[in-house]
């Protein structure tokens, strides 16, 4: 497939959402840390290329179902960052209106019906989503983002046998991060690679460099090219790292610092910058460029957000139905 | 209303299946969103054959045979109601929406306040209830409250025919997730049915009868039981009238309290388990209400015991409120205050 | 392993508990055909070959977990047929005083943890008796029977889950009686063989001829040894068939005369029998002894319980809690 | 009695979650039997910090780290508990309770009965609810209406440390499930706890503080919250009874029915939404009892409100119930009846 190094309008595309998806969180974490923002939270840093990867092999009406960690997803599937942080901010104009907060944000205009609390939450309904599509003669497809430790539930479970029973147009995406929370998945699963659990579906299964935006690119878009025309679904194991602990009460006690400082070593961005310097697609300036607008949109954005209205308590009881 | 189906109205005897049959005919037929999930509810027609032979007239797509997942398919519909289609899901025993909570109370119900309005979550789950057919503990629940309690839902509970199709079309219209509890014994019973797309309306209860005594509030099964009973009250002397709200939530609360208000005593019958059982509910409304100063007698439960439903016929009878336990507890309110 | 076809003593006792399993489930049938017995009822009749090859590999102390089509587990675990008739009956003396009826059958006497009315509930229940006997060191193995459509539930998944991670000794015996009420197997699972499942688990995963007592014996028999070794879980799947219904309410619209015709042919007991006179281990006197035998102790059983008090409502309140 | 810690009794001041973690280490040491499983509750030391350091200690079979299964471990804890252990299960947070809802509804809270009393089930599952760490709807449920409807379990609630110590001992000795419902917003908060094994007896009340002006039931966090009402209504010259039924089932209604009859007048709080929550059960055993004819005013309660927990700090806080509510309500009770 095209190689993603190699064009610059794509380069660009795929550096400034990895940068995006890094910054976001890095400012996610400041404000975290300075008491600006409440609850928790859930970084996927280091983790950039999977989301990237993933969603440019989709179209904006294809579905994502996300997870606790979702800010990559999201930004990757075409959000709105402003209106993103004004949700964690705790706004009227983020995209739950302050109701949701980090894991409840979705944004259905680019197809991203919602990061999910509940860990494999989103599989059935991932699944839902490709019935529907279905049924509706779309051609849409739905990628449903996981992680590794949402493979010991049964609602992982139930919706991909449906899914392959049915041979619905959804991707399975597991973000293969090798801890839930503390568990590692090596531990938990019993298995070399995650994807040997797709032969017991009856579907593909293929386990990828989740560092290498290329490589889950081309995964992603084999696997939908094959749902979109009626093949079914493939499940996907993206090897990656989270750089964070898993949440703000984290010790990170169940890995070692050289663990954590070897993934280190493989981030994702500098590595795609490197293959695009490499190919002459971009230059140095250019990458500069890209950053630094990155980082100004991002500033502006968080200014933006910040500034506008608190969400209210008016109207709450009115809010849990629809009419 | 005393008389539910409105004079002039066209009417045929059926079923309360035959009736949620219909039900699904004409929805299926009227909105191409509309289709159908469960488990076996295809070529075997349904657990408790609610769905019989439509398969031959809508066909697999729309009337859908699942493995046995429950909390995969009712997440399915979450996923199908919030991209556009109007999905219903059969759950063979009401029981097993343990095995789908998750996806009911966590994302069903929660979605659309979640999300800051942004979406809506139009499915309806279906589900029969109740005991009565010796298939013990964990096929025989009444699990009302489960549902009741969780802000985003609401819950309807038809006791005759006519509202097993008015309150499933009423659901279906419905762009939030509603919990169609149906009950076993009452498949088979049979009454005058609005034929096309009759609606029941969500939230609003149904006076069965009226009368000046006691009032009677009973869900469910439950509502021939106290209409039965009435009869022998008012042969007796006592005359009831007999509430039945037909939707739990939203809870049609004013009609209760006028009735109350009025007859000064109330009975509140429910198969459920008492201890937090829905009458628990209604009680306590009572009991904050303005209500509270015409009650001539402390409000009373009949109610389910609170023991997981035994097998033995007899002990399964001895378990949940018979016709002669609503006329002795109505007997003693009308006597003993 | 020691061919049982070859083995008086051995060839007996199969017979005898593959007959009064066949012959209870007659009764069960009769009985409620003649109104005398109450509720629902899941005959196991043409499946006999499974618990009875798979008990005869176990302890009495080992346990079972059991599936609501499970007369034939109880019976071939040991239990007395006077006090499950009497349940079915609806009577005092019943293993559940009436309360449970056939769905919930337990006898702990012989490890039975129970029938379930919850397709797949045993599942994690079997992984949890399992944990217990291995933290209490007792050598204890536990066999999972569940059905094919129970492996369609979440329950399913976690308990093997559980189980493939802490190596515990359990035996998932999957009953592939190639439907889950009117669901195809072969169409839910998008499978050639249910153990194709085990890979995903990192567990060894075989397919025997579930009609065979001697395949599904050696099979079990494997695998409780390396369970009680140490070895951790297996998953077997025994390919039988149910010539009943699934229950009173089945018409039966899901699948051809013919086919169950073609599986009247293979019927366990029969094909058992021939290779015990093939091998000449004994006459078609003493089969017809076995037969006879059988016979009169179910229906003295049948007569005793019938005879015993009814279950009565006195005290229901008080046996909800232990005390 | 008002004063839970017996005076003489040796005494240390522990935070809630330290109280939980002495009494984990109490039963396992006093008890081969007793083990724990729950998600990340080994080397992580617990989401909430529950378990803290204690692996160190107990070690990796009685302390065990497990996959996300809340189902498998709710039904491996079933499996180990009629065996002969004493398993306690944690859930991570209680709104998962809803994916272990089959384990612990259908098989854990009806396999004494159903078995015909064959076999007990003493299974431990703890799991913290509540609202007010902004972790929003699927993290802040209050869900004890769920496991209290359901025969067969037992209910537990403590809302100090001696109590998350003494009820959690207790609830191990018992032969049957009990669901232990922590508090998040609890865990850091420290009070004199009991050393060694002590037990808080199940299905005893505590009378927090005594009053002759009203009657407060609280509950979980709400029982500290009626304590700091209580004090603002005294300065206000309204002497309040505080009462923390601390077991939800078996409830102890006997001492909740002797004081309302005492006073006249009954607020109930508590943090879940109100529709069938915990006290509307409690409102209709009073509505049904002889108490009813003491009663100077209606029933009140006062609950969360009838919706999912929303993340934004100030919605949250405007969800539940707070000291000023309690203020409120008590004071309408009193002056305006
Ligand atoms: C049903 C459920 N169980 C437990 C949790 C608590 N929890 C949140 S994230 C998480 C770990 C998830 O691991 P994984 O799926 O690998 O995703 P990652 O956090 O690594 O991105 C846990 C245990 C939850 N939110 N939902
Ligand atoms: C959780 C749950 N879902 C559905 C049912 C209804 N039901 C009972 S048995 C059965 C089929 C089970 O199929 P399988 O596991 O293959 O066992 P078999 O009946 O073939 O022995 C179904 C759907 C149930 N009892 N429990
Ligand atoms: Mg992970
Ligand atoms: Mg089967």
């Amino acid at each position: 497939m095209n190689p993603l190094a190699q064009d610059a309008e794509a380069a660009k595309s795929v550096l400034k959402t990895m940068w995006m998806i890094r910054r976001f969180e890095e400012a996610v974490e400041d404000l975290y840390g300075r008491g600006m923002m409440h609850g928790t939270m859930h970084l996927s840093i280091g983790q950039e290329a999977v989301p990237t990867g993933a969603c440019l092999a989709l179209n904006k009406d294809d579905y994502i179902t996300s997870t606790h960690r979702g800010h990559g997803h999201c930004i990757a599937k075409g959000a709105d960052i402003e209106r993103m942080m004004a949700e964690l901010l705790a706004k009227e104009s983020g995209y739950c209106r302050g109701r949701g907060g980090s894991m409840h944000i979705a944004d259905t205009t680019t197809g991203n019906l919602g990061a999910n609390g509940i860990v494999a939450g989103g599989v059935p309904i991932a699944t839902g989503a490709a019935l529907s599509a279905h049924m509706r003669g779309t051609k849409q497809v739905a990628v449903c983002f996981h992680g590794d430790g949402a493979m010991g539930e049964g609602a992982w479970h139930e919706g991909v046998v449906l899914a392959a029973m049915w041979q619905l147009p959804v991707v399975f995406l597991c973000e293969n991060n090798h801890y839930g929370m503390s568990m590692a998945s090596e531990k938990a699963f019993n298995l070399e690679k995650l994807s040997d659990r797709a032969k017991g579906y009856g579907i593909p299964g293929v386990t990828v460099d989740g560092n290498d935006v290329q490589a889950v690119r081309d995964a992603v878009q084999e696997a939908v090219d094959r749902a979109r025309s009626g093949g079914g679904p493939t499940f996907i194991e993206a090897l990656t790292y989270r750089w964070r602990g898993h949440s703000k009460s984290d010790k990170n006690l169940y890995r070692t610092r050289e663990e954590i400082e070897e993934w280190r070593t493989h981030d994702p961005i500098p590595a795609f910058e490197a293959r695009v310097l490499q190919a002459g697609t971009l230059t140095e300036t250019d990458l500069e460029e890209i950053r630094n607008q990155v980082r100004d949109e991002l500033r502006s954005a968080v200014q933006r957000a910040n500034a506008a209205p608190d969400a209210t308590a008016d109207g709450l009881l009115e809010a849990v139905y629809a009419s | 209303m005393v008389d539910e189906v409105v004079e002039g109205t066209e009417t045929k005897v059926m079923t309360y299946a035959e009736a949620i049959r219909d039900a699904l005919r004409v929805a299926i037929a009227e909105d191409d969103r509309v289709f159908m999930m469960g488990e076996d509810v295809g070529i075997y027609g349904g657990a408790f054959g609610v769905t019989g032979e439509l398969i031959n007239e809508v066909g697999t797509e729309r009337l859908r045979d699942t493995t046995i997942s429950e909390l995969g398919i009712v997440g399915a519909g979450v996923g199908a109601a919030i991209t556009g289609m109007r999905p219903i899901v059969e759950l063979q025993f009401s029981d097993f929406s343990a095995q789908a909570m998750d996806q009911i109370a966590n994302q069903a119900a929660k979605i659309h306040f979640m999300l800051g309005g942004a979406v809506n979550v139009p499915l309806v789950i279906r589900a029969p209830g109740g005991s009565g057919t010796g298939a013990a503990a964990q096929h025989s629940q009444s699990l009302e409250t489960w549902f009741v309690h969780i802000p985003g839902l609401k819950v309807v509970m038809p006791a005759t025919p006519d509202d097993a199709k008015g309150l499933l079309l009423a659901a279906l219209d419905d762009p939030n997730p509603v919990v169609v509890l149906e009950h076993k014994l009452l498949y088979k019973t049979s009454g005058d049915v609005r034929v096309g797309d009759a609606r029941t309306p969500l939230g609003v209860a149904a006076i069965r009868r009226e009368g000046k005594d006691l009032t009677i509030v009973a869900t469910g099964v439950m509502v021939s039981r106290a209409m039965e009973a009435a009869e022998q009250l008012a042969a007796a002397g006592v005359d009831a009238t007999v509430i039945d709200p037909r939707t739990l939530k939203p809870l049609d609360s004013k009609t209760i309290l006028a009735s109350v208000t009025a007859t000064g005593r109330v009975l509140l019958v429910q198969e459920a388990a008492g201890t937090l059982g829905f009458m628990s509910e209604v009680a306590a409304i009572i009991a904050e209400s303005e209500t509270f100063a015409h009650l001539r007698a402390p409000v009373r439960r009949l109610s389910g015991l609170d023991i997981p439903i035994p097998y033995a016929p007899k002990l399964e009878r001895a378990a949940v409120p018979q016709v002669e336990d609503i006329v002795a507890a109505a007997t003693a309110l009308v006597t003993e205050w």
